[in-house]
């Protein structure tokens, strides 16, 4: 899960990294009180998921506490490539800059452990830097079992080419950047700019963190970071109910178990001359409940026309899968109709708890084969 | 003989005492796979329908011989489980559990890969986690594969995705095509064994006549594994990518980027697939009917 | 370097290990104090590095201060096989044990790593369980690049068939155990008896700790430890200088540079038919005050009769060791006759160094090989 | 071809700026061995007479192509030198630091042995650390051994012991016997490399006709080795073993006696040794004739 940047700079300071202070506000009053707080000139940042918010006027200077509140009048609601800017960041403006680099440690699933990456070309589009002189970019892979070691951060500062005078200051805060990472369980830390400033001090200036949902047991407090994310109502309705649900935006609701499964789920529709409504994975071992609130999730979504339910049990049971649609269909209002698939474990005593159930007055379709299902649902949502 | 698995694996199995563990592990014996014990801290003494159960893995490999362990504990005390395994000799671990964390994840996969040796020499082979298992048809089946939809036969299948797996094997065995030994390798970031360590395998199979290689966006496995099938694989392969309508991967910074670059979409690792002569079905039916033509 | 029980139980407590509360005393009146603070019956305990302290009547239980006052009067002083006792470990007498137990974890040469070893048969002679029974004991081997893990633990204490209600704290015990282990920079660490008692609670009533000398700069509060141990006044000498001095007893002095060169002079020593005084490595790259140094060591030694020097430069420098020489023979009384064999690096320097220096008035004396030089050593040693 | 080391090798030095580092490191360059670069952070560009400075092992490998790395850093930065030099793609790695603590020592040999890799495959070969080096007499020397005492010839030679090394060397030297490669390996309790992992390269290397092995008391590492030799080797071995005079060691606890018994003593070594057919020579200079006599 992706951090706004107030949020990424508040774990960066926990973790002792420099960042500029600031506050976050979501009124333009709490943003002149944040800037009076701060004192001097700071900087007013829309706080958006999605790149190129400068461009977009998203980041403005402002002078003093009232300048600050105008700026902050003028991004909050602001619209940012679909993003609403709901909160902006107030921070002591940086104003004296001598050199901007780029540093991040990111999960390496391709050598199997951690990569560290440093340039001193920050500041800047870095994939271009990448791109275009890829040799600007120190890459050091960073063995899981052994961790961060002083070499490691030789190689990513002195690879990188960064200035002697930030050569201390680096290795400290790419250290602790690197506890933080494995600390928080992060996919990404990544600081771009990552600053020296004229006395010498180095320090993150941005902070774009990615933290893995699996290791929520070990960070309880990440529940509430995540409640923020969610804009589209469906997605928000999913994520309460913990569902691992996209919206794509088709007519075809979509519901099936396993990641590999649902995006087959979804080429055959597109093959069978359909359009998905959404990614809903109800995963290994889903019990009734979970269908019916993927259901439910699914009904709320007014482009959908049909459903295309798609389920090969192992360790889901073709049973509990029929007990939710059944449990759904008397529970909620099903508008549309409902093609189901059922195999693998359990799914003989599936299709008899669905067979029991009946048709729902059409609504409730069966299907043999994965493609059958898929071209069923297809016509039906055409022809609904 | 099939590939890592047969009639003469003896397996223990880390959570046999739970909801899960217990349900599978059963299903699993009544196969005919020999579940030979059960872990699970303080019951050791016990036993599930038969099967003793232990404190540690150590213990239970040491009184029943196991040289295979299948994990089925919840996430938060998998890595721990897997150590466990990975240092009791054992050569064939398959983590079942879902939702690990990736840099418990990072850390285990590596662990048994270069530093844990097995009782038999050599590193131990890590199956998963958030995997489905292996199965060799009429001989074993460790893991939660519904072995009523699998053949015996002579087509390896290995794959990052599990009910697709079922799915594709479902086509084949339709069609009268039965497999050696089918593999759900999981598709979690880190893994342990990958599509690349399990191709030389089946190419010195005697048993297995044509592969099955069923790949996912993201990461660049399936582009590696396809190199080295068209350097050094003699038997066919046909492939199978699932997302080419997913939604847009998650982009992990600009770092992921940099990383990774255009890589990963399902569009290009077909493209790499058939690039390096492997046929690509576009469904898992259209899979079944290529590996029927190369069998033919 | 090894810990009395009364640092090492300051070592164990500052880790969170539970250990009885305690004080050393050097007197009587503050063994009567400590006592006193305690309250209760307390354990008066010769703090000694040798075994067998409890057969000799070094441990003695007090009901209250005066009865302290009086143990430790009689512990004091006491010679427990050539120890003498200089301080007393005054702590709460731990009345309600109902098991003891062994737990120990050590570097592990053989298989690269550390061994955590445990035990349900503590208390006792661990050697003779060892010995009589091995499968009692539970030997855990533990990768450093790992560190421990719970299922490390598990095997540690189911392996020993500890009882169900020591479990948890064992578990937790054991795990902080190792953690100080690892932070301390020790070679050892053991528990005998690690004990659970009627309450339920488990703790370490003994403690025997060897830390890593090669450490030190990591652990700079090592220092104070160390200046306790030597109580031969060559030893305590050789200590302060840092020098690796070990006394043997025999008439002829040695300074060699390498542990296995200094090992063999004296094996040539005893072949040529005479016992060396003493093991002294002057270790690789020595320079010339650390030679007059040793020479000065082995001066202070009244059993010493001819010395022998023997070097095979590699790291260490030939002329480096003749300037040691001659700066001793200026600066100190060279009462016995000194041989000296130079090889390797520099020798032919050296050499020249020493030839230029004379010979002493005879007490200076060149050979040119090492069984040469070993029989005129002794040769001289018996005729002086 | 000797072992390990020859004229090929291409070599830098890890804290070739200080003091014993260019010592030793223009030392070995003038015996012939391929000095190509040395590494010490923040003095990257500078040169010491000639040999290139770099910032890291990584910059230095690639710029020079070197395949060794040879380690002279102090004992508190020895640890992540070691770490740095394994992950830098070279082969061997010769640490001769002293005084480093048991841990850092146990973790850095784990890690090179089994998990880093070698640009040319394989973990790579790491010599020490407390060693003197090694040398291929002739062709190079890397480390602190005083190369004049060194004949080229057939005898390999591996030693716990630095300076007892060069003892022996002295004493096979003067009675005309050279050596091909002369090992020593280090006495600390954590060494990259033991007696065991040598002998299979001397039993092959086509330029060695006799081996010199000298151990020292603590341990088991020469009971292992014998056996190893009694079954595997066909080139006669010599041993020598110092230490019958030595102080008792340091006892470790109790747990130091339960894992270790009663081995270690350098009578009982030197009883292993000839148990399993290795002749043991009393002092150095027996140790010399014991060899004459085994290849004459």
């Amino acid at each position: 899960m992706d951090l706004f940047e107030y949020q990424g700079k508040q774990l960066f300071a926990k973790a002792g990294i420099a960042v500029p202070e600031g506050r976050a506000a979501t009124t333009p009053v709490e943003a002149e009180l944040a800037a009076a707080e701060l004192g001097g000139s700071v900087a007013v940042k829309a706080q958006v998921q999605v790149g190129g918010r400068g461009k977009a006027g998203g980041i403005q200077i402002a002078a003093d506490p009232l300048e600050a509140k105008a700026h902050a009048e003028a991004i909050l609601g602001m619209d940012i490539k679909g993003h609403t800017v709901r909160r902006v960041w107030i921070e002591r403006a940086t104003t004296n800059i001598a050199e901007e680099y780029y540093a991040s440690f990111v999960l390496d699933r391709a050598n199997g452990g951690y990569l560290g990456m440093c340039s001193a070309q920050g500041g800047v589009d870095i994939e271009a830097v990448a791109e275009s002189d890829p040799t600007a970019i120190s890459k050091v892979h960073i063995d899981p079992l052994l961790g961060i070691k002083p070499y490691h951060v030789r190689q990513m500062i002195y690879g990188a080419g960064l200035s002697d005078a930030a050569v201390k200051g680096a290795s400290e805060l790419l250290t602790k950047l690197f506890n933080a990472f494995v600390e928080s369980d992060a996919e990404l830390l990544e600081v771009n700019p990552l600053v020296l400033t004229e006395d010498g001090e180095v320090m993150a200036l941005d902070a774009k963190v990615s933290l893995d949902e699996n290791a929520i047991f070990r960070h309880p407090e990440y529940e509430e970071l995540r409640d923020t994310f969610a804009t589209d109502p469906q997605e928000m309705m999913a994520k309460e109910q913990r569902l691992n649900y996209i919206k794509l935006g088709g007519e075809v609701g979509v519901i099936g178990n396993g990641a590999g499964l649902v995006m087959s789920t979804l080429d055959v529709i597109a093959q069978a001359g359909g359009k998905a409504a959404n990614f809903l994975d109800i995963g290994g071992g889903a019990q009734a409940d979970v269908v019916a609130a993927g259901l439910d999730v699914i009904m709320s979504d007014e482009n959908v026309r049909s459903v295309l339910i798609n389920i090969f049990g192992g360790i889901t049971r073709g049973d509990e899968v029929a007990k939710g649609i059944t449990e759904a269909f008397s529970k909620i209002d099903v508008k549309v109709p409902v093609v189901v698939r059922l195999d693998g474990t359990n799914a003989t005593e599936g299709r008899t708890v669905l067979a029991e159930f009946g048709d729902a007055g059409g609504r409730l379709i069966s299907a043999e084969t994965m493609l059958e299902a898929a071209a069923k649902a297809v016509e039906l949502a055409k022809s609904s | 003989m099939a590939i890592l698995l047969d009639e003469t694996t003896r397996v223990v199995v880390q959570g046999l005492t739970g909801r899960e563990g217990s349900f599978h592990a059963l299903r699993n014996r009544d196969y005919g796979t020999q579940i030979v014990g059960g872990v699970t801290p303080g019951k050791g003494g016990q036993d599930v329908e038969g099967i003793p159960i232990f404190d540690t893995v150590a213990t239970a490999v040491a009184e029943t011989g196991a040289d295979a362990s299948l994990i089925f504990v919840p996430a938060r005390f998998a890595a721990d489980a897997v150590f466990e395994a990975a240092d009791s000799g054992v050569s064939l671990i398959v983590c079942i559990t879902e939702g690990i964390p990736a840099h418990d994840e990072a850390g285990f996969s590596e662990y048994v890969r270069n530093v844990a040796r097995s009782a038999s020499g050599g590193h131990p082979v890590l199956i998963g986690p958030n995997c489905p298992g292996l199965i060799s048809p009429g001989k074993a089946n460790i893991g939660i594969m519904p072995p009523e939809i699998c053949r015996d036969g002579r087509v390896g299948l290995v794959s990052r995705s599990g009910t697709l797996t079922y799915q594709v094997v479902h086509e084949l065995s339709q069609r009268g095509i039965g497999q050696s030994t089918c593999v759900g390798i999981g598709g979690d970031p880190f893994i342990g064994t990958k599509f690349i360590d399990l191709m030389p395998r089946y190419e010195a199979d005697s048993e297995t006549d044509a592969v099955v290689m069923i790949g996912e966006i993201g990461g660049e496995e399936e582009e590696r594994a396809a190199e080295w099938i068209s350097k050094n694989m003699t038997k066919p392969v046909v492939g199978y990518v699932a997302g080419f309508e997913a939604p847009p991967g998650k982009k992990m910074g600009h770092a992921g980027a940099i990383v990774s670059g255009s890589k990963g979409t399902a569009q290009a690792k077909a493209e790499a697939l058939e690039a390096n002569g492997i046929r690509v079905g576009k469904n898992a039916a259209e899979v079944a009917e290529l590996v029927a033509e190369a069998l033919a």
